[in-house]
């Protein structure tokens, strides 16, 4: 692969990056958000503040971690504190401004489950749970979520709640006193989408080179509609890629990875 | 008082069947050997208490230790589910098992209150999702100030509190340092406690301010070199993430997790014998 | 984010009359420099925070800067009474002084409960005593799960929070280490933040998992050079206990006291000039 | 004045160190409640654990601290922890065996002031307040007492009640549900005083060489009772006067202190 080429999972890495501004303090979520809140802080934003939730602050991990608490995390941090704190006086004392998070499904009005796929006492899929999600959304300043698009995990109807997005829309979340904004981005391998002023329902506001409206419709599981205007994601640049690249190679090594 | 002991001595002096029992170490230091001692001693109906699980209580609940899980987040990081976990809560399998589900925040918080010695804690938090539904330890408190409604959860006052720690001097008062967790927390609110360590130092030399626990809060000191396996000990040793990655494929089978442990765990006296048992092979192999 | 400045341009920008403000440092690290500051801008009407008053809140007291005094301890450590802040209120002088008066217990869980942005802190305390007769903000929550009374107190959540720390980088990243009372939920918990540093140094290298505020919750960074004078900085200097002695004599008497001040704190015009000015005698004299 | 000859004001330090078992976990005020429990370090009970409100846990001053939160706590301590987890973990936690108290006004039944002389909005005196006393007092296993004995301090009503000892006598303090055993020893500068069995009443149990009752009578403002086995306080050994003055010595040189 030339660096002019990129696959759909490095534009989707390359584009949540891009919506961390520098000096932002981010509690960023282990997996994709973990990739790409490094990328941002390896590119455009030196000084965004990565914290996360094993206690780790200012962490500047020079290879991906594999979990939320590897040494790494603890050795490159600015300090680190008992993870109850992070929680505690930082999330809960209003100090994080980006919550960067995952999700198994999520529906039209960003709420996300990561609980199960079925009922909660005989499910078809027991999920992981609910993690630190739930505090991250209801607490952070705003919430980007980075995560595959595709019928099972944009789905019409999520099975269970576990971090609230807008709830059933409008001002729905708002009114229970929540105080983050919410999830005001959703970056995905196809697109990335945010939540239409007023409904709140997630409307595509940007769409990655090479993927047609028809592909995002057909990877979601509700009628998704697309905002009045709609622009075309930048393609990553070659210093994004390369940096993207180098990141996820020293990673493969450290972690004598043979997946 | 700290008392030194064998691990087999510690745990077979402070656990005991239908116990309360957490395990911590946020994916630093997790207890393995301790945990593999719980499953050697063929220990029943314990109620286990991690805010994430990991592969430890994977092992606890596919050998059928554990009667109720208190929990946050139950997977394998950076690799995929909990498949014992999942199996038992699917499918009931190798037995039913109660689950008692929260968010990081809501047990960091009842660890909190269980070290402080109240019956409760205050948060703000699971605010408009289903946790509270599924679970009637999630309740409010009001303020008497503001009249503001908050979250409440029960604090966490385990029986036993077992935690690993880089090491302790020879009073037994025990160092952790790097991601700290919520191990103080763990053993603080604990009945009873256990620390494994990786070894007894002369002199502990804590840094300022660092997380230290005095001997005199410690009921028994292990040394288990390398007892966190496959989590890691900063300054000791990185995790093991082959290991991670090989395990999603022995606990997938009923099958190849039990003849995983009953050759690595059960046919092996103490943790040093499983180290050898599985060594050279990530994993090591499941057995015939 | 952290700004450097003069701790003057810091007070100007950040403390007005009527605010809340709490001065932390529990006998180590007390913001003697910052306080002395808000007696030459002529602050008044502020509603003043501190555990243990200590000779600092005699000084803001004695110059009529408070209003009203929220604390657990109002002594001079070791050597007796704190004349001015009794002065005020057994005798109104220099003017009625409000005060809210809790144990320790209760102001620590307060500092916690700020610094959680929590509006009330939970605690076993205030039992069979007289202290919630005299103060309304001491109440009862009832545990959601055992039906317990506790105690409750309001969290502190002052508009300006005011520390004195060993030294910042050139970021603006402060260490404190020894002992750190409760200065960082002081400053977590506030609206804005002052920290006078010893020095500024190049990198902070911090120990492992030591009391670190970094300077994106830290709103001014201003060197004063023994700013915690005659409290002490750990690995500085040490506690000048004979000003203790001293301070004793003069704040028993108004114009001694008030003569002092006028000489040594509004006659010069930073802390460093004060410490020049009481240079070799103690606490100085008190002046003509 | 020879070694063989002792101060009122030894007899009550060296007293008052004698209770404190090796091993014990102390909780100590500032003052003469820390000068005994150093002694006690020094002589007899080499492992007793010092905690000191401001954080020190194990400290080993080889000076007497002015205040309650001198270098020296920390240095030779342990550890050092916040403050608020000294209240929160360490004491409400249970884990102090033992909290050394002094006071300014104390009843028959133990109960403290050290708040104010007089009415609480009018004051004759205005004493420095509650500080660490009232949880240390509810939720240490027992209470020690130590204080100078005089008409001004050992009251038969105190103004306000800062920490409670048996309040009303009797069973008074454990049906309002307060777990620590309360102040089972008051030390002074005259004899040693004990709850008295079933009415909690402060009654003497040792009396200091060369006290005579009706001098410990006259110093008390109530109609103060004796138990009925009475013994004299040992006096102090030599070991324990030279112990006690070589630490004052040391800490009069570090203190530069010229009082």
């Amino acid at each position: 692969m030339s660096e002019a080429d990129f696959t759909t999972n490095e534009m989707m890495t390359v584009a949540a990056a891009r919506m961390l501004g520098d000096g932002t303090v981010c509690f960023v979520g282990i997996g994709l958000p973990s990739q790409a809140a490094n990328l941002a802080r390896l590119t455009h934003a030196p000084e965004v503040v990565l914290i996360y939730e094993s206690g780790p602050i200012g962490a500047k991990p020079d290879i991906l971690p594999l979990s939320i608490g590897d040494g790494i995390l603890a050795q490159s941090a600015d300090t680190v504190v008992p993870t109850h704190e992070i929680f505690r006086y930082w999330l809960q004392g209003g100090h994080i401004d980006v919550g960067f998070l995952g999700a198994a499904q999520i529906d039209r009005f960003a709420n996300i489950n990561t609980t199960v796929i079925g009922s909660y006492h005989r499910p078809k899929v027991r999920l992981p749970g609910a993690g630190g999600a739930p505090e991250i959304a209801d607490q952070a300043g705003e919430v980007f979520v980075i995560m595959h698009q595709g019928r099972r995990s944009f789905v019409d109807k999520i099975d269970f709640l576990t971090t609230a997005g807008y709830l059933d829309g409008g001002d729905a979340r708002e009114k229970l006193g929540i105080k983050g904004k919410g999830p005001t981005r959703v970056i995905t391998d196809l697109c990335i989408l945010a939540p239409e002023p007023g409904s709140k329902e997630l409307v595509v506001t940007s769409i990655h080179p090479g993927v047609t409206r028809e592909k995002i419709r057909a990877a979601t599981g509700w009628d998704l509609r697309f905002a009045n205007e709609v622009i075309e994601t930048a393609q990553p640049t070659q210093t994004e890629l390369s940096t993207l690249r180098a990141f996820l190679a020293r990673t493969a090594r450290a972690h004598g990875d043979d997946r | 008082m700290a008392e030194f002991c064998s691990l087999r001595d510690a745990v077979a002096a402070h656990v005991h069947d239908g116990d309360t029992v957490t395990l911590e170490g946020f994916t630093h230091l997790i207890p393995f050997g301790a945990g593999h001692e719980l499953i050697r001693q063929r220990l029943r109906d314990l109620t286990l208490i991690r805010m994430t699980p990991d592969l430890i209580f994977d092992q606890l609940i596919g050998m059928g230790c554990a009667a109720k899980v208190v929990f946050a987040w139950g997977g394998n990081p950076g690799v995929g589910s909990l498949h014992r976990l999942r199996d038992a809560v699917e499918n009931h399998w190798p037995q039913p098992l109660e689950i008692e589900e929260h968010s990081h925040a809501g047990m960091a918080n009842a660890f909190v209150a269980g070290a402080s010695n109240l019956p409760f804690a205050v948060l703000r938090g699971y605010k408009a999702n289903d946790l509270a539904k599924f679970n009637d330890r999630i309740r409010t408190v009001t303020c008497p100030f503001t009249g503001e409604e908050l979250a409440a959860v029960p604090a966490i006052r385990p029986d036993v509190g077992i935690i690993h720690a880089q090491r302790a001097d020879r009073q037994g008062n025990v160092l952790i340092h790097g991601i700290v967790g919520l191990q103080k927390e763990a053993v603080l609110g604990a009945e009873r406690s256990i620390v494994t360590v990786e070894e007894i130092v002369d002199r502990l030399d804590p840094p300022a301010n660092s997380c230290v626990l005095p001997h005199w809060v410690v009921d028994a000191v292990a040394v288990v070199p390398g007892g966190a396996h496959p989590s890691y000990a900063l300054g000791y040793y990185e995790r093991d993430n082959p290991f991670y990655i090989a395990w999603d494929a022995i606990a997938k089978d009923r099958e190849v997790f039990t003849r995983w442990v009953e050759r690595h765990v059960l046919g092996t006296t103490d943790f040093s014998e499983f180290r050898a048992s599985i060594d050279g092979a990530g994993a090591g192999e499941a057995g015939p």
